[in-house]
């Protein structure tokens, strides 16, 4: 598929809205539809399209397995953190109420970190995924 | 600040542990941040039984929303007991683990194994502690999940298929128990298990209420092994790495009989056993189980093998005592549930021993052993007995229990049935004994020296539990006491 | 020293004996020494609380409570004080004899036999102080498993069968039987404490006494009942001192202990002729009695033959108590000393020719007492004392166990006592006999064998004695034994 | 009659979903197959919940004016962390299939059990 001229042209254009769509969805999950598992898979998609068409060296150069093991690390540990601050300030584990002064604006913030760790936590595993079943250098 | 989040501490503490895990170099570090962890949960453990040993609970909201709508911990004398079992069972394989890990694991994925150990750590202790169905539903998957990977870690490529099994019989139970839990939920409207008792005892008789008992029950005798689901197990224990055999064992059925006794009784009620008729399902699928297991353990020409098999009998006594419906079975199920996790956990980390100095746990590799491990042999041996019900072991407290609700209830048959399942312990072990210690070694055998000491001690350790709860039961036989009272279980009346 | 730590040590002391053996494994005289000293110890120690609980002094002690209201309990009482200074006693002179025997036959592994040993003796000891059913059951099966390896001892294919029958029907019964039996009386009574005249009284329905007792009769294993004594032929495959000690001493008579104890304190004999629980079980020991001896009869292994005599003696004291009348429960008492003595002296005898003269078959010892005259004329006494002939300790166990019979009227019964006497001299006396008069098959005179060694002629020569003395002076044992008839 | 079962149609179409991965799960051989059925069968399962938290005539459960009758969002909650869960079960088995691929050179059941066998 390397070859073909409009896939890549379009490939290439597709991703940076792809990605975009990911980010919209990833924080207007606030308000309606969406939320960091929806985002995250979106994303993913993004570069997993992009590696079906310019092959999974080109977006190995740009997330590694071992930065994609990281990544999805610290979207856990972002999650959990926030619950471990709620902690450390009194309250319960997430509740977001104690984040800020006022309760309303600590439950919007303390959901924009959560599905943040969510987001990125599942975009990375997605792609690990993809690793996984698409990397057969080493059998067959 | 710690006492009052306990209940919680308990699954955020490895659940944090498990990603830093999986970042820290290859190598021992791993290894020596989750033996941290473990004994942190371990103590935390001990300290929140000691809180709820009196019968009193602990309630956490998490999110600070109140139940029934926010996720709620829900502890008592029950699920601090499973808590200690689980994180305990946890601490003592850690310090086994470090060398069979070592053999059993290649070096780079020595930190994504630790990780995922968390994992399944997370998974069980989270339903130990927590107090919502669903929850309690995705932590159930979080630990299958982590044993799926565990368990295809092992060396022979037949730990793949074992756990392919595994995984399909798994998902299919926890299916299983998410149509379950929808159902009840379509008919109450609330997933805390406090409520959910509340509204569905004016219910019971409906016919989605049943449905959905059904479903979950059946989930949960997938998850549990219980006869005749239980032939995914065998593989699984026999073709996982040691370490994981023996936390496997000790815990992951367990906290299935966890599940059972909390659906059955706190969700439902002792009286939906009678609506559905399922205490005499109870009953004779754990006789069977404990006949058909036992009598296949004798034919088999493998430790590892035959110990699982023996799991699959011991958990069917365990779904036998819930059978009996009443305070005696469920006393001596909960009992048995932490005798147990005792003894397997000693009798497979023995085996583990074997493995890693012979690398077979099959007999004909194995024979005459016991001469040149003499300790590895006497943890088995104790274990053993311990296994059988002799008295002065652990084992004999739960079968006494056992024994007197079934005469409790004049059920004589089902009394037989655990005096015939004792007996045919006996020869399986005593097959062991034999082969381990007076058959002669095969011409080919190669000299072995005793374990090592970071194998012997946690063996040893749990070793040793067995006689001491053999003799001292205040601990087991109490905190039973208090959760039988708590989970509503009645005296049997005729 | 208090009372209780001395009760305790006297159970406990065997098991640090074992231990401390195990650490001088690899000194022989010192790990020989370590067992002599530890049997001593345990001898004075139980000779003193004899003496102390002969000037009256309770001694009870409780040392765990595993499971609600049953305790670990230890309590002297006059059957277990009997039972204690038997098995003590003849542990000591065990050891004296398992010192040479053990050498002179070269066996392996002699430290796992001298430790699994002492451990068999601490747990007899602690089934003769058990204070409770549920203490007792404790020992019992720790005696269970604690000779099994000395049972398959050699290890070779025979042993290995040999032991696990033993192992097979004795766990068998007592897990099948016998626990399933107390279970049952703990769930009836909601005790399992040993009480003067019993505790099922008034609370089991007479009509289902008698299966109960039979639960406990045939699941107390050890007491060889037949069908159940398969095990203690099969347990010959053992070193002689194994079978001398534990399955002529120890084992069996922890049976038939464990019996007496039974019918006296947990239901009573008046409950057992009351509710008649007995009635038919009577022809279960009365014909274990004439089978065994008539099996015993055609026996040319001696061992063999002394096992099945074994089982027919035991059966003696079953008897005793399944009349439960003074008498018979004296005579049953006292028979357990008596034959303790006599069966030993014959054990000790058939392991010293089998050592020096490496025989084990009847047919083979024409003539062969003519070169081991001491050996030989011990096992005239034991064989003596057996039958019950005066002046030997024998008799008088036999002689209760007869009044008995008389005063329940039971003529049949009587006359199996006295048939049996009959079939002892005929499978008895010819072994001396033979020894002292007969030839050898191949006419060869026994120029190159000699005495057994010292240490074993020591052994013999105690016991052979003994079974004199306790014909003149039975006054410890009989005191013992009334008591227990007399409490009735 | 004919309205109960049609009323029911969210109903029918689990179970037909339900029953179709079931037997796949169980009659199939190729393991990859066996994984299908069993997403089959767990799809089913979040279609009947989320068919349980529709309410009639009800909207997406976002505040909004001019609505007062929303659907039950928890179920839709829940199912989003069931699927979590199937698309992990279900990234575990195939990952698990490909390794037993590799190991056995196949992916028929049969295939590998008298492999195991011939050992």
């Amino acid at each position: 598929m390397k070859h073909n001229l409009v896939l890549r042209f379009i490939t290439k254009y597709l991703f940076p809205v792809i990605a975009l769509f990911a980010l919209y969805v990833q924080f207007h999950g606030d308000y309606g539809p969406g939320g960091g598992f929806q985002a995250g898979v979106i994303l993913s998609v993004a570069f997993i399209l992009y590696a079906m068409v310019f092959g999974m060296e080109t977006i190995e150069q740009v997330l590694p397995l071992g930065v994609l093991r990281i990544l999805a690390s610290t979207g856990v540990l972002i999650y959990s953190g926030t619950g471990v601050a709620t902690l450390l300030m009194g309250g319960n584990f997430l509740d977001y109420d104690i984040l800020l002064q006022r309760p309303i604006e600590g439950q919007h913030i303390g959901i924009m970190v959560i599905e943040l760790g969510v987001g990125i936590t599942v975009s990375a595993v997605m792609l690990i995924i993809f690793y996984a079943f698409s990397d057969r250098r080493n059998y067959d | 600040m710690i006492e009052q989040n306990l209940s919680l501490l308990l699954v955020v503490i490895p659940l944090i542990a498990a990603p830093v895990t999986a970042m820290l170099p290859a190598g021992r570090s791993p290894w020596l941040f989750t033996l941290a962890i473990t004994w942190i949960c371990f103590a935390l453990a001990i300290w929140q039984l000691t809180i709820v040993i009196d019968g009193s609970t602990i309630s956490y909201e998490l999110g600070g929303w109140a139940p029934p709508w926010g996720i709620e911990y829900h502890i008592d004398a029950l699920n601090a007991l499973v808590t200690l079992i689980v994180s305990g069972i946890a601490a003592i394989t850690l310090p086994y683990a470090l060398l069979t890990v070592e053999r059993d694991i290649p070096l780079r994925e020595t930190s994504l194994f630790y990780a995922v150990f968390l994992l399944c750590l997370v998974g069980l202790l989270g339903i130990a502690q927590t107090g919502d169905v669903f929850n309690l539903f995705v932590f159930l998957e979080i630990s299958s999940l982590s044993s799926y990977v565990l368990i295809a870690m092992g060396k022979q490529r037949r730990a793949l298929t074992a756990a392919y099994q595994y995984l399909i019989m798994g998902s299919i139970g926890a299916t299983f128990l998410l149509i379950g839990i929808g159902l009840v939920y379509a008919e109450t409207g609330t997933l805390n298990m406090q409520d959910l008792h509340q509204r569905l005892q004016p219910i019971l008789d409906h016919r989605t209420v049943h449905t959905g008992f059904v479903f979950i029950v059946v989930g949960i005798a997938l998850k549990l092994a219980l006869f005749p689901l239980h032939l995914w197990l065998p593989n699984a224990y026999k073709y996982s790495p040691s370490a994981i055999s023996v936390f496997l064992s000790a815990t992951a059925t367990k906290v299935a009989v966890y599940i059972m006794l909390r659906m059955v009784f706190t969700v439902f009620s002792t009286s939906i056993l009678m609506i559905t008729h399922t205490e005499f399902i109870f009953l004779t699928l754990g006789a069977f189980g404990v006949v058909v297991a036992s009598t296949a353990a004798i034919f088999h020409y493998d430790l590892k093998r035959i110990l699982a098999y023996s799991s699959i009998a011991q958990i069917s006594y365990m779904v036998m005592g819930m059978g009996f419906a009443s305070k005696l079975g469920i006393t001596a199920t909960v009992v048995h549930v932490f005798n147990h996790a005792l003894m397997k956990g000693a009798l497979f980390m023995a085996a583990g021993a074997i493995v890693y100095r012979l690398g077979s746990s099959k007999f004909e590799n194995i024979y005459g052993i016991g001469r040149q491990m003499p300790w590895t042999f006497a943890a088995i041996f104790i274990s053993g007995l311990s296994l059988i019900g002799i008295p002065g072991t652990a084992g004999f407290i739960s079968k006494w229990y056992f024994m007197l609700a079934a005469l409790e209830q004049q059920a004589w048959l089902f009394a037989l049935v655990i005096l015939l399942g004792s007996l045919l312990s006996v020869v399986y072990m005593w097959k062991i004994f034999e082969a381990l210690f007076f058959h002669r070694p095969a011409c080919s055998a190669p000299p072995v020296t005793e374990a090592p000491l970071s194998l012997l001690v946690p063996m040893w350790v749990l070793v040793l539990a067995n006689i001491y709860f053999g003799i001292n039961t205040e601990l087991t036989v109490g905190v039973a006491d208090t959760a039988v009272r708590l989970l509503g279980v009645t005296a049997y009346h005729e | 020293m208090s009372d209780q730590h001395l009760l305790l040590l006297s159970v406990f002391m065997p098991f640090a004996g074992a231990f401390t053996l195990v650490v001088f494994r690899h000194w022989r005289n010192l790990r020989e020494a370590v067992t002599l000293v530890t049997a001593a110890a345990v001898c004075l120690i139980v000779v003193t609380v004899f003496m102390r609980f002969n000037s009256g002094t309770l001694m009870a002690i409780d040392i765990a409570e595993p499971l609600p209201g049953l305790a670990i309990r230890f309590e002297v009482e006059s059957l277990g004080m009997l039972f204690a200074l038997v098995a003590s006693l003849l542990w000591l002179v065990t050891s004296i004899y398992a010192i040479g025997y053990m050498r002179k036959h070269h066996e392996k592994n002699q430290t796992r036999f001298y430790a699994m040993f002492a451990i068999a003796i601490g747990s007899t000891l602690g089934i003769a102080f058990a204070g409770n059913l549920f203490t007792l059951f404790l020992w019992y099966e720790l005696l269970t498993i604690s000779t099994y390896p000395l049972v398959a001892h050699t290890g070779n294919k025979k042993a290995r069968r040999g032991a696990r029958t033993y192992l097979s029907i004795l766990l068998g019964t007592s897990i099948g039987l016998l626990l399933f039996a107390i279970l049952i009386t703990y769930t009836v009574t909601g005790s399992l404490d040993f009480q003067e005249g019993g505790i099922l009284a008034g609370k089991l329905d007479p009509a289902w006494a008698g299966l109960l007792y039979a639960l406990f009769i045939f699941g107390i294993g050890k007491a060889a009942v037949m069908p159940f004594h398969r095990w203690l032929p099969a347990a010959m495959v053992a070193p002689t001192p194994v079978s001398a000690l534990l399955h002529a001493v120890a084992v069996v008579k922890a049976g038939v202990f464990t019996i007496l104890k039974v019918t006296i304190y947990i239901f009573g004999t008046d409950f057992i002729t009351s509710s008649g629980a007995s009635d038919w079980l009577v022809w279960f020991a009365g014909s274990t009695i004439l089978l065994a001896s008539m099996i015993a009869m055609v026996q040319d292994n001696l061992k063999l033959r002394l096992a099945y005599s074994t089982i027919s003696q035991l059966s003696y004291i079953v008897l005793g108590a399944l009349l439960a009348t003074n008498m018979s429960l004296l005579g049953g008492a006292l028979h357990v000393s008596m034959h303790a003595f006599a069966k030993i002296t014959l054990f000790f005898a058939a392991g010293a020719i089998l050592i020096t003269a490496d025989k084990s078959n009847i047919s083979d010892m024409g003539g062969l007492g003519r070169a081991m005259p001491i050996t030989f004329t011990a096992f005239l006494i034991g064989s003596l004392s057996i039958i019950g002939l005066p002046p030997f300790g024998g008799m008088w166990s036999k002689w209760y166990l007869g009044m008995g019979m008389v005063e329940t009227g039971q003529w049949l019964l009587l006359t199996v006592l006295l048939v049996s006497s009959l079939l002892n001299i005929a499978y008895l006396l010819p072994v001396p006999v033979r020894g002292f008069f007969g030839k050898a098959k191949d006419g060869t005179e026994y120029a190159q064998i000699k005495e057994a060694p010292v240490n074993c002629l020591i052994a013999m020569m105690v016991t052979s004695v003994a079974c004199v003395l306790l014909f003149f002076h039975p006054d410890p044992f009989y005191e013992l034994a009334m008591n227990i008839a007399g409490k009735k | 009659m004919i309205d109960t079962i049609i009323g029911h149609y969210n109903y029918w179409i689990v179970i037909l979903l339900m029953m179709a991965g079931f037997y796949t799960v169980i009659n199939r051989g190729n393991l990859i197959k066996k994984i299908a059925g069993l997403n089959i069968f767990q799809t089913s399962v979040f279609l009947l919940y989320i068919s349980i938290g529709y309410v009639n005539e009800g909207t997406t459960p976002i505040i909004a004016k001019g609505f007062t009758s929303y659907a039950n969002p928890l179920p839709h909650v829940l199912i989003l962390t069931a699927i979590v869960v199937g698309v992990s079960t279900t990234a575990l088995g195939l990952a698990l299939v490909v390794r037993i691929k590799r190991a056995y050179g196949t992916i028929e059941e049969d295939e590998i059990h008298d492999k195991d066998m011939s050992l």
